[in-house]
């Protein structure tokens, strides 16, 4: 009943961190004699709420989080007495643009998003209302091809990564930030939400659902290019053709070099108080960063994860139980 | 003097049914009935109850084809014309030949609309005011007119037995058919609303041809020219109403008059 | 008398016809009538129409996950690996990990390669391996070590062979595909069509599709259906055992007892207000009121079942009252009036007349629940759960996935074969919701008559 | 004794007392040559039931209470020294509990005996190992005190367990033997069990409140802090949906709930003709083969899950409407578009609409066809004009469960309409609905505590009070349209 | 003379009403009715359609509690019990009042369970043969059985109006009452027939209170002790049959009784 004790390890949180947590869960299970974890997915908002609930059965050990914890979410965790939480990284999610395998090659910077998808770009020193239609009248080495973008709901932490790594960098290259910056009589913040707002006419569209729907939509539409993670694509790279993005081709080796520009940290949160309590949570935080599952030949990389450099530091905290500290 | 009565309505007959049989599943319920209705007159059936007079009834106008399992076999002709005939729109039959249904069944609606109901779909009335004038007309042949025009509005389902009964008669009549079927229609009428109907029967008479279902024989008496007497599902006779009660041909007749029967 | 005798002069021209030729008014009203008659066709037909397209593409994209492609096997399970002490202690033999039985497999292979004198052509022993699933080396594993003297032995094993493989056989991967596709290589598969040959590659029936538990982003073709069938299952029988006994008795009260109140009013308001509720509410309900309140675990049948029975009692009560309402009073007027208390008059005249109804509400209101993932997302159970839960009713407690979810979580998994796996789902699914709803839709057919 | 066992016993004292008290009846009554006042089958029953229904309530109580209680006595024999750095006293008691759980499953296999166990010491034995052998994986070791508390926590459940049995069992006689020793030839047996029964259906009637009243407190507290950090009016009356991830994000309902209003309507404008005319088509024209095949068919329909349909949406019918319908007539060209996921959301409650219809259509009596036929309407008449308005309530309740689900639709309006929030009335473009916007802001990656997910929680609530209105309204529309016919 | 009988039958009168007012929502249907029914005897209700007969009588079991918007005043008592009074319960009530409703309305079931359900809810059989008795003896008793005998198991609603009548009222004998209302018990019924309910009157009447009500001034004369004429909503008269038709007090019923009315 109601006052069975729990046995599995429960987990929550990021939809984008649920494959490689299930790849890991999967493997703790066939190789030690605790059960399989249970991986929710539901969002790294939420997962990260039900992880500061309360520390008890009922409360869940693990927040995976595609971006790091708010200082909201550790007030809140503070304030429903769970103290002590470890942050783990376990990697860097690439985010990289493709087309439909038939489609036209594309090199991109991030300026060419910015001037394509921007609701105001600059054109001629001026200010203007976002004019153009097609790829070739943002740069002329750029196909022959209308503009339509498929980019991730605002709902996503990969819009975070591509609002700050490809929009507002680009509105920085191509010159819109200042000119915003003027026109909001010199308010850095201001110009940077002005950056990032993105034209309303149907030539961006915002994916709410998954990649998934996303290379759908491709299908139905040829001559969009889409957002994706390294990880979808490389399991689709039969009809997918990757877009470059300032000359440098997204792979796990490039990202993980520091030369492919788009991508972001992975984490996961886990609450000390269970771990002791919890039948195998310890082994299995362990488990997961260990050279064998996270390592640069390990199955995460095997599955595009792009392995974190700093491993080794994070095995040790791991092994340390190194709470985190307060966020910089 | 049955037959050459027979005879003499034979050709002008406006109604006239051939070895007409009709089963419900296996049940035989009219057992070869030949029958012929003179127009501008009243015919009554009588009969034990359960006998099939209703079932003959429904027969006239093909409202039996509404009813799963019942099965018509043999040749009814209304004018000459084949009723059962696959050509036969059984809509436009049935606007020529209404029907009073011996249990009241009015509509989920106003009295107003219960009668006004035929006329609309048959697109008498052209104007509202032409269809207030119907309907009260409708109703007033029913008898009924007193005690509803103050509540044409109420719905015809919070009538009183009797008042239903009326209001089926009226919504029958309103679309003057040529042909009436009325099956029992004053057995929740009191004698002055009786006399009412009865009236109203005679006063068709002139221009329609009426088939009555009655368990009355005084009723039979006063409203019908011609008679017919069903029992177990046959039709013992076939007679001109003053005959029928006076000298019936048949000795079941002469039982079920004098109430021997049973 | 006068305007009487002027309307029926005037239908007296629309009668008096001919029986056989129908007059322009009625021509008119039954052309009305045929147009009316062919909407009602064109309506079922619109309707079986959209139904037979979306079965076909399910079907057509679905059915081929009940075939899978296996590799035979014998593999020699080498004690130097697998038990370096050699006293069959089973504690060491589990530290033994999954990674320790790739090679043997790997070696396997070779062997089987060597033994039909298949050559590799191009493809050497690594990437030969990876024509067989990454789930294979857990197979070996669990066999070992619930049989340790197996070890030493050669043993054969039908180890699944990996997505692509599979794939290509499905159609699904073609050489054309395969030279842009970074996870496997035309001579890869021309390895596995020489495999079929010799007949070490196999295709068989999936039975494990319905009994295996689901499987991670690498392994689609390991993924089953086990866990998710029996979650769909425990909650189905939580919500059908609650549900319609509840809606079923809410309704009687409401029809036929309740007196006209604000209350009632109120209660009324309400029930056909939750029907217009999104179903994550319920979720959001569940989550704060069955789990964070009560105390129910998470990721459980019983919290999921609660929160669809919350969201199927308006459907059904619903769908109940108007059955009760369509019932003609003068069967209860002839119940009371033989001396049945009104209880009596429901119970055994109104109900069995409103059973049609009340099935049909069963019904679509089970079809929905059965299909229904938003809910559950709040409760934890849009999860990746590989233990099966225990049998009823300690298993109302396990942590559990359900068929919407496993459909919803393929569906956004990156690897195609998935999306065969999702509609194979979906195909059980609907099986499964058939053989629920069989037994309602017989019931009905003997419940239904006019009166 | 478990609970389980406790129930069986009351059910065979409630199965007995039935046959007994039917039996005493009958014999009374034979005795006193007087007629019963009920059947003798309520006899029987109200005995069943009061051997059942008060021991049985006791005895959900206190496997309510129990562990609470036990929870607070056994907690305090844990010092505070055994509770862990930065845990929490409930998480040792899970150990407690697991680990009472675990030597229940030890006794039970027969490792040990109760004498032993009782013996038995933390410091001395491995329990974790003795529970590990057993498949009952603990995180640690075990202090002694954590131990001795599981020890006593067993014991104390069992106690209370046996005590709590016991009691109800107590109860259960004697309200069985109370109730039969009252019953006598003129005791109102049917009404004592039919106005239980009638508790029953008041009780089961006020779930739905209960329910209510749980979705309003599970919203409004998350409701509450959102208007804390976001200005009501700009929620109500702004109309901009453009939610940010650094913040500052225009949050106005207005154009979801004019999404939710355009693809609802575009839904029910395509499943209430279809549906009813379906209806209309397997109750008064098809034959019974013919419509016991089609009416399951079409059932199917709701049950097909909603992401087929979706992606039936996103790949056929929207292109199509894209390629055909809005390109050429130049309103637009996207392929996601309200009437995109409209038609194809109508499809989906077809089955609503049609079946329930149905079921009721033909439950109109026959009679009332009768009479519109014997006028000389013709079938189509008949149902529009006599059948229909006599179904219509029914039919009204079926259709506002149709228009319910097109509210709470989410994958298909995902899929076939998009996610932009948007004010417009071309049909062929993106909008999305509220229900929409609360799964994807709840599930999202944005942190909780702030406007951007809390704002679900105000879309809910905001939802709830709008259809109650609405509802409100229907039912007030429908009295008064009745009151004209009945 | 009315009076002194009144105060003869006060005291022992088995049904007692005073002042009894009905509404259908406004509309005044009963308007203060008193009268005395006494017991093992027959007690005829006649008037015109549509005045309040019907609706007084199932004020007698509160069969019109069934009614959403049908409000009762007054007092009724059955053997000096008031029946409106809250502890009583309507189910014994109507266990003891029986009624035969004006429109027929068999339960879609068997014919034989339309009769058995009575008998079943009341526990008046202990054995299948018990109940068989009880069935046949009912249908006996209404005239029905040679008609049905061979096919109880077939639906009640598949029989002829008459036929659907002789069911109820064998369908309310079944559970022998102590009091039955009839409402026009022989209104579709043929003249054999008829005879038979009424001779079934006459048997009960020796130990059943019975209330009928009729359209039929001869039938009212033949099976009834006293009378009672209803006129819109009022009670008119209430008298022994004897004296209502050859020399009515009222009026109205003079004219009533000579069909002048209306
Ligand atoms: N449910 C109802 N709602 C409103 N008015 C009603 C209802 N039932 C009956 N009435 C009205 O009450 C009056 C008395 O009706 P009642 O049925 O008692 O008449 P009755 O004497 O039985 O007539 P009949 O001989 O025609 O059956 C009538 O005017 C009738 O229209
Ligand atoms: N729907 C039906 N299904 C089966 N049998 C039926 C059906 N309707 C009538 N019958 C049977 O057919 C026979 C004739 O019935 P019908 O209704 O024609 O009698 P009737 O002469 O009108 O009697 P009444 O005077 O009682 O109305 C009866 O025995 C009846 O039981
Ligand atoms: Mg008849
Ligand atoms: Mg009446």
């Amino acid at each position: 009943g109601a006052a069975a004790a729990r046995d599995q390890i429960q987990i929550a949180g990021s939809s984008t961190v649920l494959p490689y947590a299930s790849i890991v869960a999967e493997a703790f299970g066939e190789n030690t004699d605790f059960p399989t974890p249970v991986v929710e997915s539901g969002g790294s908002g939420a997962g990260r709420k039900k992880l500061c609930e309360g520390v008890g059965e009922n409360t869940i050990d693990i927040a995976n989080s595609s971006s790091r914890i708010k200082q909201s979410d550790i007030d809140n965790c503070a304030k429903n007495g769970v103290k002590e939480i470890q942050e783990v990284r376990i990697g860097y999610d690439g985010i990289v643009f493709a087309s439909d395998i038939n489609g036209a090659e594309f090199a991109f910077t991030p300026a060419d998003w910015h001037m394509a998808l921007a609701a105001k770009v600059v054109k001629d020193g001026q200010l203007v209302d976002n004019p153009y239609k097609k790829w070739n009248e943002i740069r002329a080495d750029l196909p022959d091809q209308e503009i339509l973008a498929f980019v991730p709901g605002t709902k996503h932490g990969t819009r975070e990564v591509f609002d700050e790594k490809v929009i507002i960098d680009g509105c920085k290259e191509d010159g819109a930030l200042e000119a915003l910056k003027a026109a909001n009589g010199g308010d850095e913040k201001a110009a940077e939400k002005a950056c990032m707002a993105l034209r309303t006419d149907g030539v961006s569209v915002d994916i709410d659902g998954d990649y998934t729907e996303t290379l759908s939509r491709i299908d139905a539409n040829k001559n969009a290019i889409g957002v994706f993670g390294l990880s979808f694509y490389q399991n689709n790279t039969d009809k997918l053709r990757v877009a470059t993005m300032s000359g440098v081709t997204p792979s796990v080796e490039t990202i993980a070099k520091g030369e492919y520009p788009v991508s972001r940290p992975l984490y996961f949160y886990v609450k000390n108080a269970h771990l002791d309590v919890i039948p195998g949570l310890q082994e299995y935080i362990e488990f997961f960063v260990s050279d064998e599952m996270a390592g640069p030949d390990g199955p995460l990389a095997a599955y595009g994860l792009v392995p974190d450099p700093e491993l080794a530091k994070t095995q040790a905290a791991v092994k340390a139980r190194t709470p985190m500290g307060a966020l910089n | 003097m049955t037959t050459t009565t027979k005879a003499a309505t034979m050709n002008d007959s406006k109604i006239s049914a051939r070895k007409v049989q009709v089963f419900y599943g296996d049940k035989h319920a009219i057992k070869d009935v030949d029958i012929e209705i003179p127009p501008r007159s009243v015919t009554a059936f009588i009969g034990p109850s359960g006998c099939g007079k209703s079932t003959f009834l429904r027969c006239l106008n093909r409202m039996n084809d509404t009813i799963a399992n019942c099965r018509v076999e043999g040749h009814i002709s209304i004018d000459g014309e084949n009723i059962y005939d696959p050509k036969v729109d059984p809509v436009q039959l049935r606007a020529k030949v209404g029907m009073v249904f011996q249990k009241p069944n009015p509509f989920p609606k106003s009295i107003y609309e219960n009668v006004a109901y035929g006329p609309r779909i048959h697109g008498l009335a052209r104007k509202k005011s032409d269809m207030d004038d119907i309907v009260a007309s409708a109703l007033q042949k029913a008898g009924l007119w007193n005690e509803v025009k103050d509540r044409l509005d109420a719905p015809g389902t919070g009538l009183s037995g009797g008042q239903q009964q009326r209001l089926c008669i009226a919504r029958a009549v309103a679309v003057s058919p040529e042909v009436i079927l009325m099956d029992e229609p004053c057995s929740a009428l009191d004698p002055i609303a009786t006399a009412k109907v009865e009236e109203l029967i005679h006063e068709l008479r002139a221009n329609y041809t009426i088939v009555i279902v009655t368990h009355s024989m005084q009723q039979a008496a006063r409203v019908s020219q011609r008679t017919a007497m069903f029992h177990l599902g046959e039709l013992v006779e076939e007679n001109d109403t003053d005959k029928m009660f006076t000298n019936p041909d048949d000795q079941r007749t002469q039982d079920y008059i004098m109430g021997r029967f049973g | 008398m006068t305007e009487i005798s002027a309307f029926s002069a005037s239908s007296a021209e629309a009668r008096g016809k001919s029986l056989y030729a129908a007059d322009e008014r009625t021509r008119r009203r039954n052309a009305a009538e045929a147009r009316f008659r062919m909407m009602g066709r064109i309506a079922v037909i619109i309707g079986i129409v959209a139904l037979i397209g979306l079965l076909a593409s399910i079907l057509s994209n679905g059915l081929s996950s009940f075939q899978q492609t296996y590799v035979s096997l014998d593999i020699f399970l080498d004690p130097a690996k697998l038990d370096k002490a050699g006293d069959r202690n089973p504690e060491a033999i589990a530290k033994v990990s999954t990674f320790g039985y790739a090679p043997l497999i790997q070696k396997a292979l070779q062997d089987a390669m060597a033994a039909k004198g298949i050559a590799g052509d191009g493809v050497n022993a690594k990437t030969a391996a990876e024509l067989i699933s990454k789930e294979a080396p857990a197979d070996l594993r669990r066999f070992v070590l619930a049989d340790p003297s197996a070890i030493g032995q050669t043993v054969r094993f039908d180890l699944l062979a990996a997505g692509r493989i599979d794939g290509y056989y499905k159609g699904r991967v073609t050489m054309e595909s395969a030279k842009l596709d970074r996870n496997i290589s035309p001579e890869q598969l021309m390895l596995a069509d020489k495999l079929k040959e010799a007949g070490i590659l196999t295709t068989n029936f999936n039975w494990s599709f319905f009994t295996a538990p689901d499987a991670s982003d690498t392994r689609p073709e390991a993924a089953g259906l086990g866990v998710a069938i029996i979650g769909s299952a425990y909650m189905m029988l939580i919500v059908f055992v609650l549900s319609l006994p509840l809606g079923v008795a809410a309704s009687i009260y409401l029809e036929e007892f309740a007196p006209q109140n604000r209350f009632t009013d109120l209660i009324e308001v309400n029930i056909s207000n939750l029907a217009a509720v999104p179903s994550i509410v319920f979720g959001i309900l569940g989550l704060a009121v069955l789990i964070n309140f009560v105390g129910l675990p998470q990721s459980a049948p019983i919290v999921g079942g609660l929160v669809l029975t919350l969201m199927t009692l308006p459907t059904i009560i619903i769908a109940t009252r108007a059955a009760l309402k369509a019932v003609p009073p003068s069967i209860r007027d002839a119940a009371l009036g033989v001396g049945a208390s009104k209880m009596q008059a429901t119970f055994h005249h109104v109900l069995p007349l409103a059973m049609p109804g009340i099935l049909t509400g069963t019904i679509i209101g089970l079809a929905r629940a059965l299909g229904e993932t938003a809910p559950l997302l709040l409760i934890g159970m849009v999860a990746f759960v590989r233990e099966y839960p225990a049998g009823p009713p300690e298993g109302f407690f396990d942590p559990a996935s359900a068929l919407p979810v496993q459909i919803y979580n393929w569906t956004q998994r990156g690897d195609p074969a998935f999306v065969e796996r999702a509609s194979g789902a979906i195909i059980v699914l609907l099986v499964f919701l058939l053989m629920m709803n069989l037994i309602a839709i017989i019931l009905r057919r003997r419940f239904e008559r006019r009166w | 004794m478990s609970p389980g066992i406790v129930v069986l016993v009351v059910a065979a004292i409630s199965a007995v007392g039935y046959v007994l008290g039917r039996r005493r009846a009958v014999s009374l009554a034979a005795r006193e040559r007087a007629k019963l006042h009920s059947l003798p089958a309520y006899y029987g029953q109200t005995v069943a039931l009061f051997a059942a229904v008060p021991a049985l309530v006791v005895l959900v109580a206190w496997l309510v209470v129990q562990p609470l209680l036990i929870e607070t006595r056994v907690s305090d024999m844990i010092p505070d020294s055994a509770i862990p750095e930065g845990g929490a006293r409930s998480l040792v008691m899970a150990d407690v509990r697991r680990i009472a759980d675990g030597l229940d499953a030890v006794l039970a296999r027969g490792g040990i005996s109760e004498s032993e166990l009782s013996q038995m010491q933390a410091d001395v034995t491995d329990v974790r190992g003795l529970l590990a052998g057993i498949g009952v994986a603990l995180g640690n070791d075990v202090p002694p005190p954590v131990f001795e508390a599981a020890k006593s926590y067993r014991q104390i459940s069992k106690t209370g367990n046996i005590v709590a049995g016991a009691l109800a069992l107590a109860l259960s006689v004697g309200f069985a033997l109370w109730a039969y020793r009252r019953i006598a030839v003129d005791l109102r047996a049917r009404n004592i069990s039919e106005r239980f029964v009638r508790a029953l259906l008041v009780s089961a009637s006020t779930i739905a409140i209960l329910t209510t009243i749980g979705i309003i407190a599970s919203l409004f507290f998350e409701t509450y802090s959102f208007f804390k950090i976001y200005p009501a009016r700009d929620f109500f009356f702004s109309t901009v949906w453009n939610p940010q991830f650094r913040g500052g994000s225009d949050l106005g309902i207005l154009p979801l709930l004019w999404g939710t209003f355009y693809i609802s309507l575009v839904a029910l404008v395509v499943a209430v003709p279809l549906g009813l005319m379906i209806a209309i088509y397997l109750a008064e024209y098809a034959g019974p083969s013919v419509r016991s095949l089609v009416k399951p068919a079409i059932e199917v329909l709701a049950g097909i899950p909603t992401i087929v349909y979706g992606l039936f949406a996103l790949v056929t019918v929207g292109p199509f409407l894209r390629d055909w319908i809005a390109q050429p007539l130049g309103l637009g060209n996207s392929s996601s578009s309200v009437l995109t996921a409209g038609i194809v959301m109508g499809i989906m409650i077809i089955p609503f609409v049609s079946s329930l219809s149905d079921d009721i259509i033909n439950a109109v009596p026959q009679s009332l066809r009768d009479g519109s036929y014997a006028l000389g309407a013709t079938q189509s008449e008949t149902i529009r004009q006599v059948v229909f308005p006599a179904a219509l309530p029914g039919i009204v309740g079926a259709v506002l469960l149709a228009a319910s689900r097109a509210i709470g639709e989410t994958m298909i309006v995902v899929l076939g309409a998009g996610a932009t929030a948007r004010l417009s009335l071309n049909p062929f473009e993106a909008m999305t609905t509220v229900t929409v916007k609360i799964v994807s802001q709840l599930t999202g990656d944005t942190e909780f505590a702030s406007p951007e997910t809390l704002v679900a929680f105000a879309l809910g609530l905001t939802l709830f009070v709008l259809t109650l209105g609405l509802n409100v309204l229907a039912l007030y529309i429908v009295r008064k349209y009745r009151e004209q016919y009945e």
